[in-house]
């Protein structure tokens, strides 16, 4: 079985692109797709954690891993939502288009 | 050959084979030799169900159907892969080519992943896994995709708008076909496939078979199942993705040779694996209906009541119209969804009521569950039965 | 809710922001019986705009007819509604009569109704077959309705010697005499019927999907259909009591009782109901036709075949055929040729309002209002 | 270093590469859906049956389409030329992920308690997973199971279009004939 | 409304009956097999046109070259060409007769109006050609056939027709006849004009 370390090290690069997603990207899509990536990475951890760890039986590990699955889940659809209302309103979802916090404002 | 001998004539015929090859490979042969055998017998049922689809479909409108083609039309298949084989394959300029030739690679394998956990027969399922039902929506989760990929990347508006049909409609109907086969689970207490089979076995005294669609949650789970489960092959009277009279094939009109011929029998295997799972979950799997019809072989049983609900597929295709979209939605949610949840209270009543031992407790238990799924039914649909109905007409 | 208030139409030319999909339905389509083609602008699946564009299926047929005789163009009005030449011919011959005052014959007067009832049985049940298969009933309902239309024609074929392009009326009566034995075909196909219709009645009208479908969809107001000179079935599903059997008594129809369907939601289901009932009507007409047939002439001795110059005049004839009032607007100049020939065609006028009942409703309602209206191209586009 | 485990890691590191890199937003969803599967089988590998089907379940039938769904209402989907898929500080969101990516890795490779190896792999089965859902774990299942609802309620408002106000819809009398 | 699903059971019954019927009754299948087996044309069916010859193709022909089809034909399918013999004067035989039967449509006007029952319309429907010109312009050689193969595909029409047919040329001799016994009593009588040849 490959050793625990291996494991740490592919979940912690998978994080690192999930934020880099965030962060480089200019559409509001993209940065919710790099949240759901470094989601992922933390579950990789979890599950990582559990196999390797001592009580295996307990089944903390996976527990963790379903409530963070299925509140992932309710967050992309809540972003998701706040992004499609961006759109009707500003008919942009470019992240730093969206930048002015008065509602009056008129599309550009 | 006794009766026994003929039941397990496949796995038998498997061992023999698997003793021939040497120690070490014998795990991962007999995977192959699995998935060899499910490609090799559900190819060839596609082929029998395109020419039984049409010779149904022609008998029910009064005409032969396909007879030119070798007797009775016994070589149509064949002719129509070759067909789809020698046809032009064509790609419209402005499709996105890789997407567009990933779509229904990607819909037939995960079509394909979902046989692995199907009990054929007695001990003839691929893989016994505990979460067995599970396994299957979860590979049956990327049709979605797939309609997607063909839908988009082939970039025609006919086919954008059949694809976005064909995923609401897909969706919609997933959320009922998991919910109707809640009540099985919670019945039989495990998500193995194998184990509710066992579970359906006919009892060796009783004549009366244990099949679950005997019970009246199970009679209207299996109506909401198959419901659903045709809604979700896309086909009958839910078949809007390729509605020809409106958007011509829908997510397929720009594909053409053999990725048409894979969008068909990627079709044709998610109403096998679908009706697949029906009879594993309400009509006794590989159990023979009664016990005295007990000696025909178990894999006979199954792929009997698989032929016969592909008569009833091909006999709903024959008569029912299409419904609208915004129908089915409605329909899905506010009909099929909540029918299913008053489903499970139903079969919680009848596995509860199980220990009642008054004389009439047979009858009053049927009564109570028919009772607890007639009324939410038609509650429910007394607004549509409001306004849709028959009419009487005046004469001049 | 399947009424669903339409969006505002969208007036012509307007700047499309609201990122809208703008579809040519035909005319290579499978459901636009015939080349016919939809310009649709959707809002989603919404239809916001329709444009009719037809002429695809146009051959000069009024303009030709000014050069031929009287008699040659008979032949060519089979073409106009190939689904119906029996009723167009009588059209044609009715009109010609009333300018020449020729008298049909008792014998060819029932004749005439015979099988212009037998022509309206199979025209109503084919339009069904083919509404039905714009639902989505995979051809099922539409082999069965072909199933009887080829007993009519066989009976067509044995009269006037070809199935579709009969050819069969003259001014002044009927080209063939009935044969006894085509008389007992004739009884046995109007007997058989009533059992078909129980059949295809058990199958569609009270089937919940059908029901669903087309109850409350493409809703046709009683004003817009008279403002928009609408006729046939479509008039009578809206609730209009106007049928040219009961309003002109051409012919001989004032001799037999029969009654006339109406509607009052004027939608797609009306319509199709409204063609069930009148089938049943015109069995009832077939069968005190076929008793009461008297012996006699088939053809106005007055009538001539050949160097046929009707007095100088105009005059304006008209029946009531499947689709709607079917007219021939003749004027003469005493040449044996007609000085100007215009066909009235039902199918074309009662098109006209297809975008008034389809804003609002859905693509697939569309094509459903479209096959409802019941049109074939040839009368459209002449 | 198992060979199943190197073939997983690729496939998933490839996807989520392609899923932020790539210039066509659609292209990206499907290389996530590509990466979700890869973490699927991860987990399957690792013998946690339960949490790989689920993730598969949940995420490649669900999320992947609602985000392909998102990316064609907002219109990003059609690869516009000339619109900036990178922002302008690019370079300097790429500095602040790679040194999150060297202080992890600092931390995980000098710290020698993780290197034990690993114990037998244990037998969990779906019943067991489900006892403990209802016994151990119940406050936080219905916690998700109100939080899920919630959303689903709050998600369906945020993105329904507002009725357009005001506008009376013409009946199909006087309908303005174009 | 009775039970809701109740109108899509009785259309699924109707289907089934359909379906059984199909295997039971003929009259629920109704196809027939074309190249194999065909249906008998019904008695009076009428196809493309054919001129009738009494025994000889050539000199037999009924047609007197009126052209009165030609002018009467709808479409303008037919064109006639009189016989003319070496002093240039009309014969009452036609030297082309060709029907197009790419135009043609069938519609029977041209047998209607012609006096002389010479062209009559045949149930034969199977003219498609492999050339693309010219093939499908009959001549006058391939329009012809004999009274027989007319009495056969027609029979009650052709034994009218016949019998017409008979009764004139009855009426013509009796005429020839008592013309010429006028002729032989008063010497000096007109020679009676036979002016229609059979």
């Amino acid at each position: 079985m490959t050793p625990l370390p291996y494991w740490l090290i592919l979940s912690s690069i998978l994080f690192a692109i999930g934020l880099a997603g965030c962060l480089v990207r200019r559409n509001a899509i993209m940065v919710l797709i790099g949240i759901e990536l470094m989601l992922n990475a933390a579950n990789l951890n979890f599950i990582a954690f559990w196999r390797y760890g001592s009580g295996a039986e307990a089944a903390h590990g996976i527990m963790f891993v379903l409530f963070a699955i299925a509140i992932a889940a309710a967050e992309t659809a809540v972003g998701l939502a706040l992004v499609i209302a961006l759109y009707r309103l500003r008919r942009t979802v470019q992240v730093d288009e969206a930048d002015a916090l008065k509602a009056d404002d008129k599309p550009r | 050959m006794t009766a026994a001998s003929i039941d397990q004539v496949f796995v038998n015929a498997k061992q023999a084979l698997l003793s021939l090859l040497p120690e070490t490979l014998r795990p991962g042969l007999s995977m192959a030799i699995n998935a060899a055998a499910i490609l090799g017998t559900f190819a060839l049922l596609f082929a029998v169900a395109t020419l039984l689809e049409r010779k149904g479909l022609g008998r029910i409108q009064n005409r032969y159907g396909p007879n030119r083609v070798g007797p009775f039309g016994v070589l149509q298949p064949v002719a129509d892969g070759l067909k789809m084989l020698i046809k032009e394959d064509i790609l419209p300029r402005q499709a996105d080519r890789v997407v567009h030739f990933l779509a229904p690679i990607a819909l037939v394998l995960s079509v394909l992943l979902a046989y692995a956990v199907l009990p054929f027969g007695r001990n003839m399922a691929p893989i016994d896994l505990d979460a067995g039902v599970l396994y299957f929506f979860a590979a049956s989760a990327a049709t979605e995709l797939g309609v997607f990929m063909a839908g988009w990347a082939s970039r025609s508006k006919y086919s954008l708008l059949g694809a976005m049909r064909g995923i609401a409609q897909m969706i919609s109907y997933e959320l009922p076909l998991v919910l109707s086969t809640l009540g099985v689970i919670m019945v039989t207490g495990s998500l193995s496939l194998v184990e509710i089979a066992e579970r359906q076995a006919p009892p060796a005294g009783a004549i009366l078979g244990r099949w679950f669609v005997f019970t009246p949650w199970g009679l209207a789970g299996f109506l909401l199942f198959m419901t659903a489960a045709v809604a979700e092959a896309n086909r009958a009277p839910f078949d809007l993705p390729e509605g020809e009279s409106e958007i011509i094939a829908g997510h397929m009109v720009e594909y053409s040779g053999f990725k048409y011929a894979l969008f068909f029998m990627g079709e044709y295997l998610g109403m096998f694996a679908a009706s697949g799972l029906a009879i594993t979950l309400f009509l006794g799997g590989y159990h023979a209906p009664f016990a005295f019809l007990g000696w025909a072989p178990s894999w006979f049983w199954f792929f009997a009541k698989l032929l016969a609900l592909l008569a009833v597929f091909i006999w709903l295709r024959g008569t029912l119209p299409r419904l609208r979209q915004d129908q089915l939605m409605n329909f899905a949610w506010k009909w099929l969804l909540p029918m299913s949840l008053v489903n499970l209270v139903a079969a919680g009543v009848w596995s509860y009521s199980a220990a009642w031992t008054l004389p009439g407790a047979g009858f009053v238990r049927w009564a109570s569950c028919a009772g607890l799924l007639i009324l939410p039914a038609l509650w429910l649909s007394r607004g549509w039965r409001a306004r849709v109905g028959p009419r009487v007409y005046r004469y001049a | 809710m399947s009424a669903a208030p339409p969006s505002a139409p969208l007036p012509a030319g307007a700047a499309i922001d609201r990122d809208l999909l703008e579809i040519s339905l035909g005319p290579h389509h499978p459901s636009t019986h015939g080349v016919f083609r939809m310009d649709v602008v959707l809002d989603g699946e919404r239809v916001v705009r329709l444009k009719p564009v037809f002429g695809y299926l146009h051959r000069n047929h009024e303009k030709l007819a000014e050069g031929m005789t009287y008699l040659s163009s008979m032949p060519f009005t089979d073409r106009l509604d190939y689904f119906c030449s029996m009723t167009n011919n009588w059209a044609y011959a009715l009109a010609v009569e009333k300018l020449a005052g020729l008298q049909v014959p008792d014998r060819a007067q029932y004749i005439r109704v015979i099988v212009g009832e037998l022509t309206r049985l199979l025209n109503h049940a084919c339009l069904i077959g083919f509404l039905t298969h714009d639902m989505g009933a995979m051809g099922t309902p539409l082999m069965y309705a072909f199933r009887e239309r080829e007993k009519i024609l066989d009976l067509f074929e044995s009269l006037s010697g070809s199935r579709m392009m009969c050819n069969y009326m003259r001014f002044g009566g009927c080209r063939v005499d009935l044969s006894p034995a085509w008389l007992q075909a004739a009884r046995k196909v109007v007997d058989d019927f009533p059992r078909f219709l129980d059949e295809f009645d058990a199958l569609l009208t009270t089937n919940e999907i059908v029901m669903t479908r087309s109850q409350g969809v493409g809703i046709l107001p009683r004003e817009l259909a008279i403002n928009a000179s609408v006729t046939g079935p479509m008039l009578r599903a809206s609730g209009v009591d106007y049928d040219l059997r009961k309003v002109d008594r051409y012919g001989i129809y004032d001799r037999f009782d029969f009654r006339v369907p109406l509607g009052e939601h004027g939608d797609v289901y009306d319509r199709i109901m409204i063609r069930f009932l009148e089938m049943r009507e015109s069995l009832t007409i077939l069968r005190q036709a076929l008793r009461e047939i008297p012996p006699g002439p088939i053809l106005d001795p007055k009538s001539k075949l050949r160097g046929f110059r009707p007095r100088a005049g105009e005059v304006y004839g008209r029946i009531e055929a499947p689709k709607g009032e079917l007219g021939f607007y003749l004027v003469s100049d005493g040449s044996p040729n007609p000085y100007r020939y215009r066909v009235r065609p039902p199918s074309l006028i009662n098109l006209t309002i297809l975008e008034d009942m389809c804003l609002g409703q859905l693509v697939a309602d569309a094509v459903i209002i479209l096959g409802s209206v019941d049109i074939v191209l040839g009368e459209v586009d002449r | 270093m198992n060979p199943v485990f190197f073939i997983l890691a690729v496939v998933t590191l490839a996807g989520a590469l392609g899923a932020v890199a790539l210039r066509n937003m659609v292209h990206c969803a499907l290389c996530l859906a590509v990466t979700f599967i890869g973490i699927a089988a991860l987990f399957l590998h690792q013998g946690a049956q339960f949490a790989g089907l689920v993730q598969v379940l949940v995420y490649v039938g669900a999320v992947a389409v609602l985000i392909v769904f998102a990316i064609l209402l907002t219109r990003s989907g059609d690869a516009r030329k000339g619109v900036a898929v990178f922002s302008r500080s690019w370079k300097t969101g790429l500095l602040t992920a790679a040194a999150t990516l060297a202080t992890l890795v600092a931390a995980i490779v000098n710290s020698p308690g993780l290197l034990r190896e690993a114990p037998r792999a244990p037998e969990l089965s779906v019943r067991q997973i489900g006892l403990d859902l209802m016994s151990q774990w119940l406050l936080p299942l219905e916690i998700l199971g109100l939080l899920l609802t919630a959303t689903m309620i709050g998600a369906v408002i945020l993105a329904m279009p507002e009725k357009p106000s005001g506008e009376p819809a013409p009946g199909p009398e006087k309908g303005a004939r174009p | 409304m009775s039970v809701p699903g109740s109108g899509i059971l009785k259309g699924l019954v109707e289907t089934a009956r359909n379906f059984a019927g199909s295997y039971v009754s003929p009259e629920r299948l109704v196809t027939v097999q074309y190249p194999e087996e065909s249906l008998p044309p019904p008695e009076n069916a009428r196809n493309f046109p054919f001129l009738v010859y009494d025994e000889d193709p050539d000199k037999g022909l009924r047609c007197v070259a009126c052209k009165i089809c030609e002018k009467e034909c709808p479409p303008q399918c037919i064109y006639i060409v009189a016989e003319r013999d070496e002093k240039g004067k009309v014969l009452k035989r036609p030297r082309i007769f060709d029907i197009d039967i790419s135009v043609c449509m069938n519609c029977q006007i041209c047998a209607e109006v012609c006096p002389f029952d010479a062209i009559k319309m045949d149930t034969e429907f199977e003219l498609s050609r492999y050339e693309r010109f010219g093939a499908l312009l009959l001549h006058k050689q391939d329009l012809a056939k004999s009274n027989e193969y007319y009495r056969r595909i027609h029979p009650t029409e052709a034994a009218e027709v016949d019998a017409r047919l008979a009764e004139d040329r009855a009426r013509q001799q009796a005429k020839a006849a008592a013309a010429k016994a006028a002729a032989a009593s008063p010497a000096g009588a007109p020679a009676p004009a036979a002016d229609k040849t059979p």
